[in-house]
């Protein structure tokens, strides 16, 4: 019973569409960040298995960068949200519909 | 100069026009009348200057503009175009000096100088895009002479007008794109220019779509049946200078490009699509007219008299012999003249009345005689009466038809019978009988400025009409080379026997000796 | 063997963990649950002998995004549950299980290729973070520096957001109200730049 | 045990970074001198960052001339691809950017350009699209366009009022969405391919024949999505009128061209070595993609009541009328590309502008977005010049000739009916007659209406000298574009025929 | 010679203009005075060309180009040979003495200048259609007179019937003239040329079919013209006109281009006797339905009108016979005394103030002696009797009928003479004998002005002799150019017993009307509401019958052409396109919710369904590969 890279990417795969279905779910914008949270790990995991597999480092360092990239988003993503919360009170997305059409 | 005369002509109004904006309010109708007359006067030099015996491009000037991909700037013109070109220039003349406008004329004005210059582009221009390119750009001005001047549904009326031609001419666009690029990979070279595309002979199958592409966007500008339907619109909102030159010279674009494009581009495509088109010319001959007579509208039957006329037009053109569509160009003209005349003389009652319903009047003959005679004369060329400038173009265009089909012919004549039903039942109501409403007791004859509008095209339509060889004869040079590429080109036997040789000595003789 | 019950027992572990995260409406079960995520996924990192990134995505996710998603959960108050408004979870869940199982369908078949060289191969030689340093400083210094620059822009965007400068919004504010702004504001403004 | 690495500093190529060093470095100089001396004017920070962009362009082409002679050059470990498009992209990129900066220098104080950091972002994301384009690694790809993209949320959140943070906020989220794609889509092409260099990547799909192909689509699908949301293919498009309509108009001006020729560049490397290698699904798939997104979009701006919105559907459109040019795949049709988006950077600049100096501060009661059609009613009446100017960049939108997008739209179209798609050629040019009527909906309003007196005292409230230079700037380039085509056309094919596209 | 005939051409068109100038103003006699002179000196000059001719010399001058086109070449080419110069001489005759004549009749008109402009206006149309050395040019005749005779029915625009009858008479005309057209499109793309010589030349080197059909539709022309049946009615309703116009239009000239066409064409007709033998059936047909719609008619003009079709319909029979030359004699006799009839017609409207029902008048022999002596002369012209012009042309008629030995039309021609001289004399008889029935109406009539008189007297006297003084020298004449064919019954015997029978059966018919109606009009009620009076009393129930089965569909058509295809089919088919467009949008643009939720949803389905479409392409690609395999 052998673990293959097929075992990482399909693991890969239902993470990211559990990233998915908690972009979509969520109203509420900081758990609907976790969400996008969730979509980069799933594919840092497929990277990490690839670059194993392929006997490359390649993928590692993707997966460095992706960390990186996920870190700055939450930076600007929580300071976008801090004014918004700032002006609304509310980190619900269902109230941000004043523009439409 | 005379070597950059065509683009003098293109460019002036324009030039003229940008300067416009400085003109004071108040002097820009004589600004307006000053600079389309020296355009007139410019354009009858050209006259002067072609040489009626030449049957190839005159004036030709070339310069390139987009040089990579073969777009350049080609203007020239022939017989075919010179008329043309020149009852631009007079009707912007007639309409400026005619103008009744009084909201902000400056504007207007203005916008007629573009609108010149587009017109006078589309005719001489040899380059399918430079052709292209003024053929879209006067959408603009005529959309912006509706939409603001127009009657109440004028926004509805210009937006129709604009869009459907915009969509025709998109298609049609797409065919030049094709057909330069059929001139590329035959030759290895980009070029749009109408006289190299002539040296082209193409497959019958790419002929047809072609041919389907360009018919798209002329026969929506003609506009032919069943593709009308804005024409009416147009006119009926747009103010008289509009339907003036709408009538006058844009719709003639179409049928222009027709002998200018299709014709010569896609013979064997057009005698192929011969009875088609004949069938529609014969829809818009017959059932617009049918259509006019049932109108309400004084400016409605002359707006579809109007679609009626451009059909014996169409059918001229595909008459595909020197007659036909020699006869189909004087026609042009002369519906120019004749329908720009009933346009104007429709905007001397509107004027007065501010109303167009055939309803609201009747005996004018008896309170405005003058204007009840200079419509009369009009009505009586539009309906194609011997001597009048009308007769010549529809007896040539029919006549010319004629050889290709008996039948076709024969229903297309039914043009003169039914033109005469609407034109005169419409005369009927509007002229004749007993002025029954007291707002029409007082009204005025025409005034000194309208009769300067008429009376030129009075004197025209009779003129030519007695006299057409000065355009006749430059018009016939010109088309023969034409119908002699096409004989040339022709590549299916039907064509070939359809599209008569010119060349051929022995035909010439003989018809030298039935002379 | 020791492998396979590894990986198992981990992507069981992930995929609760992530679908807690995903489904609980409590904020601080959400909160908890990605951060245990987070680092069961450094344990596939280990496994992988991807060790650098394990411990980066330690420090990083745990660490640092962790800490920030945490005060943005006090900041804004989300403390407490959540009520969020569902519409159609239906639709969700069709699209998110279609989804994967398109993705899975694709995944389960093998990779067929006889092309793959590896660019940079792991050197069972050198620790992995020694492997990573070098190529991390020759083949990927730019991108190793434009992500200085990301985080820097990060930062500032972070900054400015959340500052104060922008409780005050000059694009709303008529002109005369900016000016009696500045010119009260004047003096702290001028002490703050000198700052 | 390290051994140490011997590298030649000519081969490291270093110059090929410098004109994203420039902008790096300029952004910087903006931030130090911000902490030497705050509370400065706007238009000094406008001044240097149009300086730093100078020297960039400068730069750039420089890069230009060299690669007439010696083709692309790559540098930094080939990280970075110094190519024809990426000449191409970051002139326009930059020329672009020069454009829409002084747009700061607006009569009326808006929020944003009172701080510094905004005109640092501003370079920094510069930088950004500039690695963006410059590389074919999928690494930087990502680092860059993040760069940018972050920067770019900050951007349109400064502008500091409730729906800008919204935009920002639904731009920032789907992002984020997007970026998950990127890196999934990535991951697929790299677990197949064993790399993440685009050269690469082709060359070992192409040795194996497109054995995996599952996996290929699979990755190209997660990639389609990813660009579908840069470039707004529908229905990835949802941001766009949003953000356009909560951002200002300038920097929804900004949006509507310099992320967007990023994106194509890339989808450009990306997409069309498959496309070339006959995978019919993403032929068949581009096509659908490129006509929907068309003509929808077309068919939602129609509908709309506020210009700005009705602009960013256009540009949705003109978007996926360019994306056909990736379609089809041919040099001529890459050169389209190009043309098309420097003829429409000019017209759509000078929309947006127009835009821009008619923006109020306070909206009036009835009034629920920036720019109603109502707004423009009448203006030939009122202030003919700008009724003109608008006009002319509504024609020009339209694709009526001879203004500037006529010119792009024609060869595009060309390079269809050359490339064999008829039918799409077609369809390119029915929905340049859908467009026209939005176009020609302000037109009417424009010219053909009465002006409402409430929003008389509005227009051109913004306008400053410099607003009204890019205007005429703009509009020179519209009118007089046909001058510039020719010139145009045989650069942009000389750099994109010699970079192999 | 040919300044005489640019002279005897062109001063009508001169008279036509100068009038034309006065047209709004109020009257001047002058314009009538100069209109008149003008036509006189035609008339001089026409006789001076007459003269010319008949020494045996044609004239024939190309003015200048008009038409050139291609191979086609059409000059203003006139020709004054022996056909013409007579039609010249009757135009100009006839016309002369109507403008003398409408000096006096349209007196008191407010149109005065406007009537001359236009008569003089037909006049000169008329004498370009005769003199023309071409078909196009006759065609330019031929529609000039159309729209001449278009003015002048509607001359008196503000009544409906007059402008109704104008516009009928235009577009009725106007149908024949497409047929016209046709025929000279054929005659064109068969012998690449239009003038009569080259075609009349070359005419027989044409297959038989294509003769035939240029014979068909150049009489079909020429029936639109003539008012033969079917397209007849308008000549009735065209009375709504001045007397004068019905004179010298719908009597004497503009309706007998017909057969003047037909006279012209004779090479062509020769060649077709089959055609021939249609028109003079035709013809025969013609006047004898006309004649008895003439019987029992009430209006006074139209009675006369039937009279002209019914003559008309006498020289379509010569013509069609091949008796060319005895049709244009008719044609010539007939002028005179039927434009002589119209103008004793209009004193005597003058005289009852417009009234025009016969049965309304009575007795006015006494007030008006000399329109009654000039119009008794004119009727017995017309009923052929000897020595009256009429005897020696239309008996020729009936003789060239025997002698083709075309018996049955012999006998309709004979029965129709003795019909026109009933209904002749019913008319004489009613407004001149018996009791002066209009006194119940308060009028009191009175006779024309003298030199109304005087300008009819030479009418009079050519009704009178024009049979016997020209009938030599113009036979001689013509004969130049039309078949030379005499028409003697050889047989003394049959000659003289039918000169005498057809005498005699004229007389009886105008005994019997004197009998009928000179004294007491007796209103026979049984009669009148019998089926065949009706029947001959609403004209056969034709004009109705038009107007139901062409009128009335035509108008509704055209409304349902507007109102239904144009607005609902075609016109709503691009708005519609149009407004699905529209409509599209406002549906589906709902889906920009502004929701961020449902925008990430979105993203989402674009990716599913990317990926469902992958998926399905990798396993139908497998199919397809593992089954190659």
């Amino acid at each position: 019973m052998e673990i293959t890279l097929a075992h990482y990417l399909v693991l890969s795969g239902v993470l990211f569409s559990i990233g998915l279905i908690g972009v979509m779910r969520r109203k509420n914008l900081l758990m609907l960040f976790f969400a996008t949270e969730i979509l980069l790990n799933a594919t840092n995991i497929g990277f990490a298995a690839i670059a194993h597999y392929h006997g490359d480092l390649t993928g590692q360092m993707f997966a460095f960068f992706v960390i990186a990239i996920a870190a700055s988003e939450v930076a600007v993503g929580l300071g976008l949200l801090i004014v918004w919360y700032k002006r609304t009170g509310k980190i619900d997305l269902d109230i941000m519909t004043s523009m439409r059409g | 100069m005379q070597e950059h005369i065509l683009s003098i002509l293109i460019f002036f109004p324009a030039l003229a026009a940008m300067l416009g904006f400085v003109v004071h309010k108040d002097s820009a109708r004589a600004y307006g009348i000053t600079v389309a007359a020296i355009e007139f006067f410019l354009s009858l030099w050209l006259w002067n200057l072609y040489d009626p015996m030449t049957s190839g491009m005159q004036f030709m000037e070339q310069a390139p503009l987009v040089a990579a991909f073969g777009i350049n700037y080609l203007v020239g013109i022939d017989g075919i175009s010179l008329f043309i070109i020149i009852l631009s220039t007079f009707f912007t003349m007639i309409g400026i000096a005619s103008l009744t406008e009084t909201r902000r004329v400056k504007d207007l004005i203005i916008t007629l100088l573009f609108l010149e210059m587009t017109m006078v582009g589309v005719f001489a221009a040899l380059d399918a895009i430079v052709f292209y390119v003024f053929w879209e750009l006067s959408l603009i001005p005529m959309l912006y002479i509706i939409g603001a001047w127009g009657g109440p549904l004028r926004i509805y009326a210009s937006i129709k007008f604009f869009l459907y031609t915009f969509t025709g001419s998109l298609v049609m666009l797409v065919g030049m794109l094709f057909m330069a690029y059929f001139y590329y990979q035959a030759t290895g070279q980009w070029s749009f220019s109408l006289l190299e595309w002539y040296r082209l002979i193409l497959p019958l199958n790419f002929q047809l779509w072609l041919f389907a592409a360009f018919f798209i966007g002329f026969a929506i500008k003609v506009p032919m049946f069943p593709f009308h339907t804005w024409l009416p619109y147009a006119h009926g909102q747009a103010p008289t200078i509009g339907s003036v030159i709408l009538a006058a010279i844009l719709l003639k674009m179409g049928t222009y490009a027709f002998v200018r494009f299709s014709l010569p581009l896609f013979p064997d495509a057009s005698v192929f699509f011969m009875f088609p088109i004949a069938i529609l010319a014969i829809i818009m001959i017959i059932y617009t007219a049918m259509v006019a007579y049932a109108q309400e509208d004084i400016k409605q039957v002359v707006a579809y008299s109007s679609v009626s006329h451009m059909g014996v037009i169409v059918l001229g053109t595909f008459a595909l012999n020197v007659e036909g569509i020699s006869g189909s160009i004087f026609l042009m003209i002369a519906h120019g003249v004749v329908s720009g005349a009933l346009f104007l003389l429709v905007g001397v009652i509107y004027d007065r009345r501010h109303t167009k319903l055939m309803s609201e009047f009747g005996g004018l003959a008896s309170v405005m005689p003058r204007y009840a005679t200079i419509f009369g004369i009009m009505m009586m060329a539009s309906v194609g009466l011997p001597l009048t400038i009308n007769f010549v173009g529809e007896f040539l265009s029919l006549l010319g038809f004629y050889k290709q089909s008996h039948a076709f012919t024969l229903v297309a004549g039914t043009a003169i019978i039914v033109g005469a039903i609407y034109m005169l039942s419409a005369y009927k109501k509007m002229f004749f009988g007993n002025v029954t409403k007291d707002e029409n007791k007082h009204l005025k004859d025409v005034n000194m400025t309208e009769l300067l509008a008429l009376v030129p095209l009075v004197v025209i339509t009779v003129w030519l009409g007695v006299y057409p060889k000065p355009l006749l004869e430059p018009i016939s040079h010109s088309v023969e080379p034409i119908v002699q590429l096409m004989h040339d080109k022709a590549q299916t036997a039907e064509a070939q026997a359809r599209i008569p040789n010119l060349a051929n000595p022995e035909a010439m003789n003989s018809q030298e000796e039935t002379r | 063997m020791f492998e396979a019950i590894a990986f198992y027992l981990f992507a069981a572990l992930t995929i609760a963990m992530f679908t807690i995260t995903v489904m609980t409406s409590q904020a601080l079960y959400a909160l908890t649950a990605m951060a245990a995520g987070m680092i069961f996924i450094s344990a596939f990192f280990f496994i992988l002998g991807a060790d650098f990134l394990g411990v980066i995505q330690i420090i990083v996710y745990t660490g640092a995004v962790m800490a920030l998603y945490a005060f943005g959960m006090m900041f804004f108050d989300t403390t407490r549950t959540v009520v969020e408004k569902r519409d159609n979870p239906r639709v969700i869940f069709i699209l998110g299980v279609l989804a994967a199982t398109l993705v899975v369908f694709i995944l389960v078949s093998p990779i067929i290729s006889t092309h793959i060289e590896a660019n940079y191969p792991i050197n069972a030689a050198m620790g992995n973070s020694e492997t990573i340093g070098l190529i991390l400083f020759t083949k990927f210094l730019v991108p190793f520096e434009i992500a200085a620059v990301m985080l820097l822009v990060a930062m500032i965007a972070g900054i400015v957001l959340a500052g104060k400068k922008m409780d005050k919004s000059l694009t709303l504010m008529a002109e005369e109200e900016i000016a009696l702004m500045s010119a009260t504001q004047a003096k702290p403004e001028t002490e703050e730049g000198a700052h | 045990m390290l051994e140490p690495i011997h590298i030649s500093l000519a081969s490291l190529n270093i110059a090929t970074l410098a004109p994203m060093i420039v902008a790096i470095v300029g952004a910087l100089t903006i931030l130090c001198i911000d902490l030497i001396k705050g509370g400065l004017h706007k238009s000094l920070y406008v001044m240097v960052s149009l300086l730093f962009l100078m020297i960039d362009l400068g730069l750039i082409v420089d890069f230009g001339n060299l690669f007439i002679q010696n083709g692309s050059v790559s540098g930094m470990f080939n990280m970075m691809l110094i190519d024809g498009l990426a000449i191409l992209g970051q002139i326009i990129i930059v020329a672009g950017s020069m454009l829409f900066i002084p747009l700061a220098l607006t009569s009326k104080r808006f929020h944003e350009y009172n701080y510094p950091e905004y005109f640092s972002l501003f370079l920094f994301m510069i930088a950004g699209f500039q690695f963006m384009v410059a590389t074919d690694n999928l690494i930087m790809i990502f680092v860059g366009l993040e760069t940018a993209s972050l920067a770019l949320y900050a951007l349109i959140a400064l502008h500091n009022r409730s729906k800008s943070f919204e935009a920002a906020v639904k731009y920032f989220t789907m992002g984020a969405l997007a970026a998950g794609f990127y890196a999934f889509g990535s991951m697929i092409l790299y677990a197949i391919t064993g790399s993440i260099e685009i050269n690469q990547i082709a060359a070992v799909l192409g040795a194996d024949h497109y054995a995996n192909i599952g996996y290929v689509l699979l990755a190209i699908s997660f990639l389609l999505a990813a660009f579908g949301f840069k470039l707004s293919m529908v229905p990835f498009h949802t941001w766009t009128p949003d953000v356009y309509e909560g951002s200002s108009a300038a920097m929804a001006g900004y949006m509507s061209i310099v992320p967007k020729i990023a994106g194509f560049i890339v989808s450009m490397r990306l997409f069309e070595f498959l496309v070339h290698s006959g995978v019919v699904w993403l032929q068949v798939i581009l096509y659908i993609a490129v006509v929907v997104t068309m003509t929808a979009s077309n068919i939602w701006a129609m509908v709309q009541t506020d210009v700005k919105r009705m602009l960013a559907y256009s540009s949705i459109s003109h978007a996926g009328f360019v994306m056909a040019a990736i379609l089809i795949g041919t040099t001529q049709s890459n050169t389209a590309l190009f043309l098309y988006w420097a003829l429409f950077s000019f017209t759509n600049l000078g929309a947006f502008t127009m835009l821009w100096v008619s923006r109020q501060k306070n909206l009036l009661p009835g009034q629920s977005s920036d720019h109603p059609f109502e707004k423009f009613s009448g203006l030939i009446k009122t202030m003919p010049m700008a009724a003109i100017m608008m006009g002319l960049f509504m024609l020009s939108l339209a694709g009526i000739p001879p203004f500037g997008l006529f010119w792009g739209k024609i060869y595009i179209i060309a390079s269809a009916v050359t490339g064999g798609y008829t039918v799409l050629a077609l369809i390119m040019a029915l929905n340049s007659a859908l467009a026209a009527y939005y176009y020609l909906k302000l037109i009417v309003y424009m010219f053909m209406k009465e002006p409402v007196k409430e929003y008389g005292k509005y227009y051109l409230v913004n306008a400053s000298l410099s607003l009204k230079t890019i205007i005429g700037i703009a509009a020179v380039g519209t009118i007089f574009a046909v001058l510039a085509v020719n010139p145009l056309l045989k650069v942009i094919t000389l750099f994109v025929y010699n970079s192999g596209y | 010679m040919e300044i005489y005939l640019y002279i005897a051409l062109f001063a009508p068109l001169a008279g036509s203009l100068f009038s034309a100038l006065f047209g709004a103003s109020p009257k001047t006699s002058v314009t009538g005075i100069v209109a008149s002179g003008l036509l006189f000196i035609s008339f001089v000059s026409s006789a001076i060309l007459l003269n010319y001719v008949m020494m045996g010399h044609t004239v024939h001058v190309e003015m200048m180009t008009w038409i050139a086109a291609g191979d086609l070449y059409i000059p203003f080419g006139f020709v004054v040979d022996q056909v013409s110069v007579v039609m010249m001489m009757v135009v100009s005759v006839v016309s002369t003495v109507v403008h003398i004549y409408s000096v006096g009749y349209m007196d008191h008109d407010k149109g005065f200048n406007r009537f001359f402009s236009y008569l003089s206006a037909f006049v000169f149309s008329m004498m370009v259609l005769v003199m023309s050395d071409n078909f196009l040019g006759l065609f330019i005749g031929w529609e000039g007179v159309g729209l001449c005779s278009w003015l002048l029915i509607g001359f008196w625009y503000h009544k409906e019937s007059a402008t109704w009858a104008a516009n009928e008479a235009f577009i009725m005309n106007r149908i024949a003239d497409l047929a016209m057209l046709i025929g000279i499109f054929i005659v064109y793309w068969n012998i690449g040329s239009l003038q009569y010589d080259v075609v009349f030349s070359q005419i027989a080197n044409l297959p038989m079919p294509i003769i035939t059909w240029i014979g068909i539709f150049l009489f079909i022309g020429a029936m639109g013209k003539s008012a033969q049946f079917p397209l007849h009615t308008w000549l009735a309703d065209a009375m709504e006109g001045p007397t004068p116009v019905s004179a010298l239009i719908h009597a004497a000239t503009m309706v007998t281009a017909g057969v003047y066409l037909v006279v012209r064409a004779n090479p062509i007709y020769s060649l077709i006797p089959e055609v021939g033998t249609v028109i003079a059936s035709l013809g025969a047909f013609v006047a004898m339905f006309a004649a008895t719609m003439a019987l029992v008619n009430r209006d006074m003009k139209r009675i006369i009108a039937y009279s002209t079709l019914s003559q008309l319909g006498y020289m379509f029979v010569a013509a069609g016979l091949g008796a060319y030359w005895v049709a244009l004699f008719h044609l010539m006799a007939h002028a005179f005394f039927k434009a002589l009839l119209f103008l004793g017609a209009g004193n005597v409207m003058h005289a009852m103030h417009d009234e025009l029902d016969p049965f309304k008048m009575g007795g006015l022999k006494k007030p008006m002696k000399w329109t009654w002596i000039l119009m008794t002369l004119a009727s017995v012209a017309l009923a052929g009797i000897y020595p009256l012009a009429g005897f020696f042309s239309k008996d020729l008629i009936l003789e060239v009928a025997f002698v083709e030995q075309h018996y049955v039309l012999y006998t309709v021609l004979l029965l129709t003479a003795g019909l026109t001289a009933f209904y002749s004399f019913r008319l004489v008889a009613l407004i001149f004998n018996g009791d002066e029935r209009h006194l119940e109406h308060g009028i009191h009539p009175h006779e024309a002005y003298n030199f109304m008189l005087y300008a009819m007297a030479p009418l009079g006297l050519l009704a009178v002799i024009a049979g016997m003084v020209f009938k030599t020298p113009y036979y001689e004449m013509v004969t130049h150019l039309l078949p030379a064919l005499e028409y003697h019954i050889h047989n003394h015997t049959t000659f003289w017993i039918m000169t005498i029978g057809t005498q005699l059966f004229v007389i009886a018919a105008i005994a019997y009307a004197y009998k009928k109606y000179a004294k007491a009009v007796k209103v026979d009620k049984k009669v009148e509401s019998g089926f065949f009076y009706q029947l001959l009393y609403n004209q056969y129930y034709i004009p109705k019958l038009y107007d139901e089965l062409f009128s009335k569909p035509y108008r509704e058509l055209s409304r349902i052409a507007w109102k239904q295809i144009d607005l609902k089919i075609v016109d709503a088919t691009v708005d519609g396109i149009a407004n699905v467009i529209y409509r599209t949008g406002e549906k589906t643009h709902t889906m920009q919710n502004g929701n961020l939720s449902s925008m990430l949803r979105w993203m989402v389905i674009g990716l599913v369904v990317l990926l469902v479409l992958a998926v399905a392409f990798t396993v139908g690609y497998n199919a397809v590969t593992m089954r190659a395999m």
